[in-house]
């Protein structure tokens, strides 16, 4: 165990690499697959937001700033792992391959946002703070003991640690060893309260030390650091290791919500000025420019076609069938019991349709 | 409006909603009594995610207006030590459907140290938390479990409908020397304006109100519901059937009488609530008109109610919701049984 | 014994008690069924508190009858996982009262997931919890609260009075594609013996069993209180009054075709439960018959129930819990009103 | 922050001083106290043990092996501090003034039990565990509102660490800095689980770190070391310095209630050695006894005096009054509700009695 929990970089914000260890594995590839998974989930970011100011989209939370975080953590999962997500971590469940349009319909208060991609591991959003961490251990113990090499993530913020699920899910993941990732996108603030009111402890990644668990923190605006870090961290979970958890130190730019008002808690210049200077996207084309990867074409191309993708599922979500109203009775057991069938039938004849 | 016997000690009244009225009932109480503190998530420089709370750390500081940990069970675990040495802590829980993590602290110890230790320790806190459907919020956010509570013998439940009752209810749950729950439903925190005196006054606990005097069924609701009870006993009206409308305000202890009177008078009843059928106090209610009135009963009590499923993603609330056209229905049944 | 319609595997049988029964029936799927796992507190090398699970990890191993920390919601929260990943948790809360740290997980998660997922994940999951007064346990030990699950959509509860009836119902919830709650009465855990057969038999979830006929009041009860409304029963025919004894089996969903059968025969319905009144059960059935039955009744419905106070020290349990004469007194005053 | 916690000792098995540090402090009525309180409240433990084997009281939950922790702790409070006790420290509760009558009726499942004598601060046993920890959060933060220097000492079990209410008990009291002491009695077992099945942390002192709160490992069969140890953290929490977390190093002998088989789960002869070489009183005796304060007369005085005090125990909790059926309605509210008064009345009159 360690007590020192320095805040880990691997390409600084100047776009500068910082650890010489990773220079053979960051491939071309792998630079411009983050940068464009970070700009495809800004782009869905910012029109959910525009949607949502026009009417089209109910209350959203936003992740703009915390790109790298949820890009990098995604990006180091296989295909069979399981992916924990909170409310703001869509950015994460679409680079892991959830369906666009279904996190529009989510946001739209529809039932449907939550069926994963066929064969997608992917949990609903944790609403309830910290209660996906216990679920995490679960699942990834059932993999364990399907003899599989699957590992899960689950993602969770700073205001997350002080729940008691917190707590008692990753004790549960110490103690059987569950290959989970326990990702922490510290951001600073739960709503308005920031973490000195929410924790008189300098890190998160220290928390590891009370079950004795590997800890880390890095800078979670630095996708590189993100990536590999979780990356390693996944390796020793499906090797036996058991959890780690990560704290990934970010900022979310704008309002924790579209009903939320920052302003009220916290000056917003703050947010401008890490923009400017550790924003997790600029670190990237920094990068990409220094090493003469940056092409203007390609970046054109690819925001041309991530707008077209995001066009694309708004149609899918506005021209999805309207809510279904036997969805309302026909998913709280596998067989309706008698109490439901008879509210669906009365309900049924006095709105004048026909139970099917 | 109705007379309220009240204590009021201010003739001066303002225009206020809900949930500035619950602000009012908040100020008004730290201002009269040291020993009151306001904790919760948001609380303080936010002002609360509804504003029940704006301006209150402002006025009163960070020792009396708290943020808190995001922790409900840390939130009431806490506030139940610092109830038993001397304040009086009034608790925000952010959302109803977020209280179930201090469900234990609540049934285990907030509700029983009195008993317990035969009074030596007690717990006057106050527990609010917005509550119900009907305003497009999130998945989860939207729960009305009042029955939670009911069942927990030694806490109150008080769920105001209108801002003058939220705020006398209020200050008297504050001054109650027994927990009490305080459900502030969201959907009608800023739906009207109603005059509420400034100042200190008190709204009766376990005191139903009649809003409207009819004869033929009795119609039962609190919180949202209660204008939904009301538009419906218009309609009713349109085809000359004259519905006494009550709004409960106190769901634990009923208010036993106002039920009895009225619907030994008019021998029909039909229930409003937005919580499930199935263990929903409705079901309370039809027990304690079965005691009381057996034998006035014209036809079977009806209840309208949110139905045995979760409160659904907020594509589908309106459909989960009761509604005018379903109590009109109910009406209709009892009426022509 | 009454005959059920329920398949059963062998014919030979054993002398069990209801607890034994229990550890039967785990045994039973254990076997069967490599995806069930039984996780809880010092269910392992102890056996459980009340051995419910004795010679379980010798016989299945420590990765299938599972130690856990001592943490209620670490325990529901991480069987979730296992369950929509393929497993079949049976989770032992050791005493029901014990089960509220664990009701977040249970309410927004165990009962919610199908309907949240629409189907993509499921929770197959069984909770069994030791429940109730009288066996003179320490404080907090001996609640009763059926009715904070009955009023969550998404689980069925079931609380068997017979080690026939444990055996079979809880092989049912643990084939059973939904969660169940499974209440079982530590007051009769080891009360008697009866005829349980060997391997694996069902008795269908939902359905209620009438243990006794009779004309004139219908008894409704539940769990420990079977007997307490049996022996009542046998005193009300000394007086020449018969009842219909239903003990209810399952309380969500409840069996309403037995008890309107028996209450439209009747008349008259006594409920027994040892739950606290307002809130509890009774109100439910109260409902249900207000439904069903209203022109069949010729009396108020009696509700013998637990007090609106919490359940008490030990040393007043026995004033607590509905007796024999408690029930014969609302006898009584059904059939003479 | 430091990493390792090596268990601490002032006075080692033998009865002899390692840490020289505290020879002044301990004199020789000091020593005296804690073998007065050590053995007054075994012998209390022992007589509960043989009432609920004649039937004369209910369940127990007995604490022998545990008494350094529970009187070194309990003697190191100032008489206006609050005691938060779990079911298994009724022998700190007994030593901080506790009635003894009281504790036995306590555990004759009646009321009285749970109401403290006139002006102390002890609080009702927490059956659920680890729900006390947050209470104590609150009654430590009220006394540092109203300015006095008065703490709370919350007692609390290994397995109790595993519980959300832990976690969040301990945040609340670290960010508002509240005088409590936190006073874990690792006893090693919860019921039948070992701690190696309740935690992967070798230490429960290094969940402190979590909070970045001071923690301790002390031997809790060393009353020295308890005393000294909690003395110091109340003077730290009295002076602004907030809580800490100690763990206490210790066995309980027997059975963890009276319901309980220990043989089911562990080699009871592990509990033999124990006693013979590190039983709390015998310790002390040593130290005495190698110290020179040891005397026979005394000891017998004091044996005789502790019988006759817990025989009179005994006997007021046998000609207690019986208990009062208005004690079941109450104590519910200040005032009864109609639904109550009302179960009450028929109650009363069904049992042919007045409502008084
Ligand atoms: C149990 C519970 N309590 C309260 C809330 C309301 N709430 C939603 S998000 C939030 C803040 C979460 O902060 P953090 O964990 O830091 O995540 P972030 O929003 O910053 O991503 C709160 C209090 C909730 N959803 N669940
Ligand atoms: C919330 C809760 N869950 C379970 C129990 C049952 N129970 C009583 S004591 C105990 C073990 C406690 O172990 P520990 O915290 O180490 O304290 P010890 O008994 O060893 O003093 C358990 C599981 C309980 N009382 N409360
Ligand atoms: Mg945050
Ligand atoms: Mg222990």
């Amino acid at each position: 165990m360690k007590l020192e929990f320095p805040i880990l970089q691997i390409v600084d914000e100047n776009g500068n690499l910082v650890n010489e260890n990773y220079r053979k594995a960051i491939t071309e590839e792998l630079v411009k697959k983050f940068y464009y998974h970070m700009i495809r989930i800004r782009t869905f970011d910012r029109k959910a937001i525009s949607l949502q100011r026009q009417g089209r989209l109910g209350t959203y939370a936003p992740f703009e700033g915390q790109e790298a975080s949820q890009v990098g953590s995604a990006l180091a999962l296989e295909k069979d792992d399981w992916l924990f997500p909170t409310y703001r971590d869509h950015g994460a469940a679409l680079t892991f391959g959830a369906g666009m349009s279904r996190i529009f319909l989510y946001w739209n208060g529809r039932l449907e946002g939550c069926v994963p991609e066929k064969g997608k591991k992917i949990f609903p959003p944790a609403v309830p703070i910290a209660t996906q961490i216990p679920h995490a251990a679960g699942a990834a113990l059932a993999e364990k003991r399907k003899g599989t090499k699957n590992a899960a993530i689950a993602y969770f913020g700073d205001g997350a640690t002080s729940e008691g699920d917190f707590h008692e899910g990753l004790n549960f993941a110490s103690v059987f060893k569950a290959p989970v990732v326990y990702f922490n996108q510290n951001n600073r603030f739960a709503i308005s309260v920031p973490i000195e009111k929410q924790m008189n402890s300098e890190t998160i990644a220290q928390k590891a030390l009370a079950y004795n668990m590997p800890g880390f923190r890095i800078d979670g605006n630095d996708i590189f650091a993100v990536y590999f870090q979780v990356l390693e961290a996944l390796k020793f979970a499906r090797h036996g290791g058991g959890s780690t958890l990560i704290e990934a130190v970010t900022w979310r730019y704008g309002a924790h919500t579209t009903s939320d008002d920052p302003t009220k808690y916290r000056d917003q210049s703050e947010s401008e000025v890490i923009r400017e200077t550790r924003d997790p996207l600029l670190r990237v084309e920094r990068y990409m420019k220094s090493n003469g990867i940056w092409k203007e074409e390609w970046v054109q191309k690819i925001t041309n076609e991530i707008a077209a993708e995001v066009e694309q599922a708004v149609k899918e979500m506005e021209n999805y069938p309207k809510p279904n109203v036997n969805d309302l009775f026909d998913h709280v057991f596998e067989k309706p019991t008698w109490t439901i069938s008879q509210q669906k039938e009365q309900y049924l004849q006095l709105i004048g349709r026909e139970a099917r | 409006m109705m007379i309220e016997k009240a204590i009021v000690n201010s003739t001066k009244t303002n225009q206020l909603t809900l949930v500035q009225a619950v602000t009012d009932g908040l100020r008004t109480m730290l201002e009269e009594d040291e020993r009151v503190l306001v904790l919760g998530e948001d609380v303080g420089k936010n002002g609360g995610v509804f504003r029940a709370t704006e301006g209150l750390q402002k006025q009163f500081g960070e020792d009396r207006v708290i943020d808190t940990p995001l922790s409900e069970a840390g939130i009431v675990g806490t506030s139940i030590g610092l109830a038993v040495n001397g304040f009086k802590p009034v608790v925000e829980i952010q959302f109803l459907g977020f209280i179930y993590p201090a469900y234990e602290q609540i049934m285990t110890h907030v509700s029983r140290i009195r008993m317990r230790t035969m009074g030596s320790f007690t717990v006057p806190m106050v527990i609010r938390a917005p509550y119900g459907a009907g305003i497009r919020a999130p998945e989860i956010h939207s729960d009305s479990v009042e029955a939670l509570f009911t069942h927990m013998p030694g806490i109150k439940v008080v769920c105001p409908s209108s801002a003058y009752d939220a705020k006398g209810l209020l200050i008297a749950a504050i001054e109650d020397p027994d927990p009490v729950l305080f459900m502030e439903s969201m959907r009608i925190y800023r739906a009207s304006r109603e005059a509420v005196p400034e100042g200190k006054y008190t709204v009766e606990i376990g005191k139903g109100k009649k809003l409207q005097d009819g004869n033929d069924v009795t119609l039962i609701a609190w919180g949202a519901m209660v204008s939904v009870a009301l538009r419906a006993a218009e309609q009713a009206k349109k085809q000359g059937i004259t519905c006494d409308v009550i709004d409960l305000r106190t769901l634990y202890p009923i208010d036993k009488d106002i039920i009895t009177e009225s619907v030994q008078k008019t021998g029909r009843a039909v229930i409003v609530h937005e919580a499930h059928q199935t263990g929903g106090l409705g079901n309370d209610i039809i027990s304690i008109i079965n005691d009381t009135s057996f034998l006035y009963l014209k036809s079977p009590i009806e209840r309208v109610t949110g139905f045995d499923v979760p409160v659904p993603f907020f594509s589908l609330e309106e459909q989960y919701l009761p509604t005018p056209e379903r109590v009109m229905k109910a009406i209709e049944k009892v009426v022509h049984f």
